[in-house]
């Protein structure tokens, strides 16, 4: 096991130190002044805060609604939920174009009024990252007996008190693993945010972005960019994420 | 139970519960305000009743109907929540995130109580099943026996019409056994309950009827005292700590299949199947062979078990038993052919309707 | 490809021997040409051109990509991997900016002027990729302030933001408006001011050396700059 | 509940009807049989499969030992495993480069014959793949009580006959979980793969990458590579992957 | 155990266990071959104790040694896996995702026997357990007694050294219960094994020695027969189905603190602390004014409970208890002051070392 655990950690960690070694470590102090660099950096946590609140409100009710459903029905509408992590996130960018776009299917309206947004930007955030919370708590959910919620209902309490005080409480940790994954793949979006959104300093242009367009000029200052927003995710899954041994 | 009790009134839990995966298809009547302790060996199918009934399992067949209103069918089905039925679990299932208070809260919040209002309720459950202080633990923190008061508190905290307790003695000392009996016992005059149990003394604490299943059918029921005195299966006495010589009536005596003539008073008529129950402290014991007490039937068994209850050695035969004296008992081996005497004038009763 | 004739299938010869092709992006259409091209005067080549970014080209080839001739789109690029090209590099096309617009021009765009109002959604290269660098470059010659709804990664990002509408106009070269499916060109006064010139380079590690110079002498031939001129390169 | 559930099966399903939209259903057909597509798609289906394997094969170790850490290592190694998730693909590849590249960490001998090779694909995709199983079997790790392990251990058996019998069954369902999010992840994998194996016709590109050259061409012709692709993973998904309910 | 019993030997189990988060601190030795009863309240601590020797919980301090050979203290732990103890946890912890054979057949495989070795032997403690046929089956998809059953045909295949079983019997119905109390009390003759238990008869039934557990400490320790005859505290006197009547030796009589003089046959010299324990069926009730019969000390408590057994009424009082016939049990109420009488001539002994 330990032979193969190590191999499995190196696969992380050595592109982690090749991107490391070719940053200066002088750099890294003025790459975080610069205001580019934190305007970026600022609209990628505040943007990938809001769609991890989204996919939060919208994944959790949707992995209900997965397991209340049966047979074949189920498994095709559980796929269905996996397509925004299949598609490659550029045409993930264009189908939310084409749905969500000045001449998509909800029309110039709703369109014309998204382009080029943060909004944007968090909507395509929002569309990579539900599917690993739709995963996470369906998956909790069908490890669940039951046997609790049935209890509680022999007990005389609605379907909502249940829900919130003994089906919620017990996906914690599912929920804590499913948030994590969601804001870590909104902070890291690139492809779906730059073909549906667009890349404008302060308004769409997200650390990633940031990255992409530095590494053009100036390689080292974009894997230094990289390491920033690394170190900025580290921090913030290390405080927030803490999945807590479900007592039996 | 006799037909008589079991005449369905408007006021009845009134239940024929089919699970075919389990293999249970047994029927119940129980009126309002009465009692039922269900008897029956383990996998017989008394949880499955409990929980059929809770709304917990659903019917393959069959119904369920309290008061005259159909709770469910093999179709329908009431949710639990609103049947009014609150069901102690053979597990006991304590929510793991909550509180031990919480938990026993639970049922009257459920029930709108305000939050202060519902642990206030719940500190005093807590007391009256002797685990004052124990409300701010976590479940996992608990001891078998007092994880399974807290789930009595609970189920009795939500004060549902009709009180279903499987098994709920089970792991608690004696002292508190006692006192939880106690406790149900008082709870239980006002109500509606069914009642799972292995210990006899449940059935005597509170029992106004009493119903035996086996094999996911209802072999027995009717009115405690008469099941508990009168039983007519093997397992059934048991149950109330007796011995059953069944037979065929004869010239006013029982007589056992292998022609034993056992004198009984009252009985069926000649021909009728019947039976008398015997308490195994009054029953004596012998040698197969040499001199025997008059005043007794003699029945000649091997001896399958010697099983020690404190000052005396009750000794099992293959249907018989015998509570003798740990010295008598010492004399004995598995498989020793030795005589039961089954004392003379004992109540014969009927095994078939007639 | 999807579109026929992107990987022309020759069936009648087995190639024995491939060139590796790394190619800007820009000039993907016309390069298959060429390669097609080649493949008949050289029957037993199989060319295989590889598209990217000229810089994802560039970082790839300087860590090692199996690629014996590197066409960049423009010099930047080209100087990154110096140190690994076999001879100097040769500049065999040129391209100029325009602006491109929604099939119907419906925002009424007519010149680069018009890309400083913001009430004409409009997106150009940001400044940091070549195309990006030329734009401003050209609207610094006239002072214009432009007022981009988005600065893009790539000419294929403006393309895809106008052909899909979501932009009413945006800037890019010449050559890209033939590979775009419902977009058009609307000229831009002055544009041959600022020219983007793409250098090709055999590289050292080539495979076959002289197949790879063979190539690199057919794309700055005769041959090559008719089907680049038809393209609508322009050609030193 | 409801209406959330449908708010969040919308912002799934909307992009996909923008992408059915585009579709001629006529292409779809043509498509599949066209070699260049055909050869893109079983590259794509074999590269996943094998990066889905190694996934299990390193992840579920790595997960036991980063369950095995404690305290402040553990938040910390418990977020670095979630680099590739919050590295953009791009950066990712770069990175990658780095490490496995001719000029890489880990030399000309390694990188001089791995990077821009189909195992360079697998090793691209395995990097970005390798997060979701490593949470998803580390959360179920720790929501178990190690009850059942304690009493194995009681019944005096070895801690691999513990392993292989009475924990890793009880992970069904997060080792499918974990496979199934892997290899749509793997699946899609596009920015990483381009940078670090590069895009060349039956050794190194992929669906996505296909897709990505078509879009510039034929818009039309790339929604439906990508419906198709889409659709494999529907099929694969389906058939794969039924959270079993673990009984208690 | 008496003192001698205690002798710490080479071969023994012999433990000092402290868990400070659940205020565990008890000591206990036993011999090789020998079995320990534990009895105690809820929460008192047993299965915290075994679960300590078994190498589930950590020692805060004391130790744990078998054969002289060290098994844990607060620094070091010998592996659960190598101490060579089995143990029948309170809950059953079947692992769920095996079949009923397989996780019978988990011992025997562990300890290296074939795939087909094991299944057969797993059969066969199902057979024994009275379940054959349901080996197919999952744990889910058993009867509680049904589990609790595979539980312990799970602990005795695997043929521990010592074997610990944390309640044994409970959720199994009277026939199973009998078997197995028979089973296991056949397989513990030879191995050295500690059972917790509320059920008496189960201490009758197998115990070699006898230990009480009250909050956290063992109280009392010894023979099972001068335990369960000569009980010290109350809570031992009822496990061992006895009350006790404490005093002072003065003038070869014992007198309770409330003064009563209660005639007995032997016990310690005057001045010194003294019991006697009666069982239940011997003590005589009477109203507490009005004539009362010779030979009796008679004591006068309030009367707790009123508890229904078969063809006899307990009567409890404070600290006394009494069956009575239920005809005469009907006159009582809760509260009802009456006298209860011990009988005269009972053995004394010493409460406190000599
Ligand atoms: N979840 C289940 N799935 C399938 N069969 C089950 C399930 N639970 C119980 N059974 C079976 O149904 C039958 C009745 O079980 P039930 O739990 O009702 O018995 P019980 O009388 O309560 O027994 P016990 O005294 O052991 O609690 C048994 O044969 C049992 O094996
Ligand atoms: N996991 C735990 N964490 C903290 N305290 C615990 C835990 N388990 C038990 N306790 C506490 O430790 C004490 C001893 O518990 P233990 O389970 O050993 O009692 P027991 O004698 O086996 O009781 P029972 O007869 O109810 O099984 C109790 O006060 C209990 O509340
Ligand atoms: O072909 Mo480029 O390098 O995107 O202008
Ligand atoms: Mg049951
Ligand atoms: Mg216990």
């Amino acid at each position: 096991m330990m032979p193969l655990a190590i191999a499995g950690a190196l696969v992380v960690l050595l592109p982690l130190a090749g991107l490391v070694g070719r940053v200066e470590l002088a750099d890294l102090g003025g790459l975080v002044s610069s205001p580019a660099a934190a305007t970026a950096l600022g609209l990628s946590l505040r943007t990938a805060a809001i769609a991890t609140a989204l996919v939060v409100v919208l994944g959790v009710p949707l992995a209900f609604a997965l397991h209340a459903m049966r047979g074949a029905a189920r498994a095709v509408a559980r796929a269905l939920v996996l397509i925004p992590l299949v598609l490659p996130p550029v045409v993930g960018g264009l189908a939310l174009l084409y749905a969500f776009g000045r001449r998509g299917l909800l029309g110039e309206a709703v369109g014309g009024s998204l382009a080029f947004t943060t909004t944007a930007v968090v909507l395509a955030q929002t569309f990579v990252a539900l599917p690993f919370m739709v995963v996470a708590v369906e998956s909790a959910l069908a490890a669940r007996t039951g046997r609790h919620e049935a209890v509680a209902a022999t007990l005389g309490a609605s379907r909502t008190r249940i829900l919130a005080t003994v089906t919620l409480p017990a996906l914690g940790p599912a929920l804590a693993t499913g948030a994590v994954l969601a804001f870590a793949r909104a902070l890291g979006e690139f492809g779906a945010t730059l073909t549906f959104a667009g890349s404008l300093e302060g308004v769409t242009r997200t650390a990633p972005l940031e990255v992409y367009l530095a590494r053009e000029t100036d390689p080292g200052a974009a894997a230094a960019l990289s390491l920033v927003m690394v170190a900025i995710a580290i921090v913030v899954v290390a405080v927030a994420y803490r999945p807590v041994g479900s007592a039996r | 139970m006799t037909p008589d009790a079991m005449t369905p009134g408007a006021m009845t839990l009134d239940c024929h519960v089919v699970v075919q995966p389990r293999r249970v298809d047994a029927r119940l009547t129980l009126a309002t305000g009465r009692t039922l302790v269900l008897l029956g060996a383990n996998g017989a199918g008394k949880s499955t009743v409990l929980e059929a009934i809770a709304g917990l399992v659903p019917l393959s067949d069959g119904h369920v109907s309290l008061d005259g209103r159909p709770l469910a069918d093999a179709r329908t089905s009431t949710p639990a929540r609103e049947r009014g039925i609150g069901l102690l679990s053979q597990d006991d299932a304590l929510f793991p995130t909550m509180s031990v208070r919480d938990n026993v809260a639970f049922g009257p919040r459920s029930r709108g109580a305000s939050r202060a209002a519902a642990r206030a309720t719940a500190d005093d459950w807590l007391a009256r099943v002797g685990l004052d202080g124990c409300g701010d633990r976590r479940p996992g923190e608990l001891s078998g026996g007092q994880a399974r008061r807290v789930a009595i508190a609970r189920a009795l905290a939500a004060e549902p019409r009709v009180l279903l307790l499987d098994e709920p003695f089970a792991g608690l000392d004696v002292g508190a056994a006692s006192e939880v009996r106690a406790l149900i016992s008082s709870l239980l005059k006002e109500r509606t309950a069914v009642v799972t149990t292995h210990d006899a003394l449940d059935a005597y604490a509170f029992a106004d009827d009493v119903a035996v299943v086996e094999g996911g059918r209802v072999v027995e029921a009717g009115a405690a005292s008469e099941v508990l005195t009168r039983p007519r299966t093997a397992f059934a006495a048991r149950m109330a700590a007796r011995v059953l010589v069944v037979g065929t009536m004869r010239g006013g005596a029982l007589v056992t299949d292998a022609g034993v003539r056992v004198p009984v008073t009252g009985g069926p008529g000649a021909g009728r199947r019947a039976a008398v129950a015997a308490r195994p402290a009054a029953v004596a014991l012998e040698g197969d062979e040499g001199p025997r007490a008059p005043g007794r039937a003699w029945i000649a068994e091997h001896v399958t078990a010697l099983e020690p209850r404190g000052d005396e050695v009750r000794v099992h035969g293959t249907s018989l038993a015998a509570d003798v004296d740990p010295a008598d008992a010492a004399l004995l081996s598995l498989g020793d052919r030795i005589a039961f005497g089954v004392p003379a004038g004992l109540d014969a009763y009927p095994l078939t309707p007639s | 490809g999807i579109a026929p004739g992107l990987h022309a299938e020759n069936t009648s010869r087995e190639p024995s021997r491939t060139l590796s092709v790394y190619a800007a992006a820009s000039l993907s259409e016309v390069m298959e040409r060429i390669a097609d091209q080649f493949e008949i005067a050289h029957p037993d080549v199989d060319v295989r051109v590889t598209y990217g970014g000229s810089s994802d080209l560039a970082a790839q080839i300087a860590e090692g990509a199996p690629a014996d001739v590197f066409a960049s789109a423009n010099t930047t690029q080209m100087d990154a991997v110096a140190d690994l090209v076999a001879v100097e590099p040769r500049l065999f096309a040129k391209n100029h900016l325009v602006i491109a617009v929604p099939a119907g021009n419906p925002a009424g765009v007519t010149a680069l002027a018009d890309l400083e109002d913001p009430a004409v959604v409009s997106v150009i290269c940001a400044p940091q990729v070549p195309c990006g660098a030329a734009t401003a470059e050209l609207a610094a010659l006239d002072a214009l302030r432009l007022a981009p709804a988005s600065e893009e990664q790539s000419v294929s990002d403006v393309l895809a933001k106008v052909a899909s509408g979501q932009a009413d106009a945006g800037v890019v070269y010449a050559t890209d408006i033939a590979r775009a499916d419902g977009v058009e060109a609307v000229a831009i006064e002055g544009t041959e001011r600022v020219l983007t010139r793409y250098p090709i380079a055999p590289l050292d590690a080539a495979a076959e050396p002289t197949l790879a110079s063979d190539f690199v002498d057919y794309v700055t031939g005769p041959e090559a700059r008719a089907m680049l001129t038809e393209s609508g390169f322009g050609v030193p």
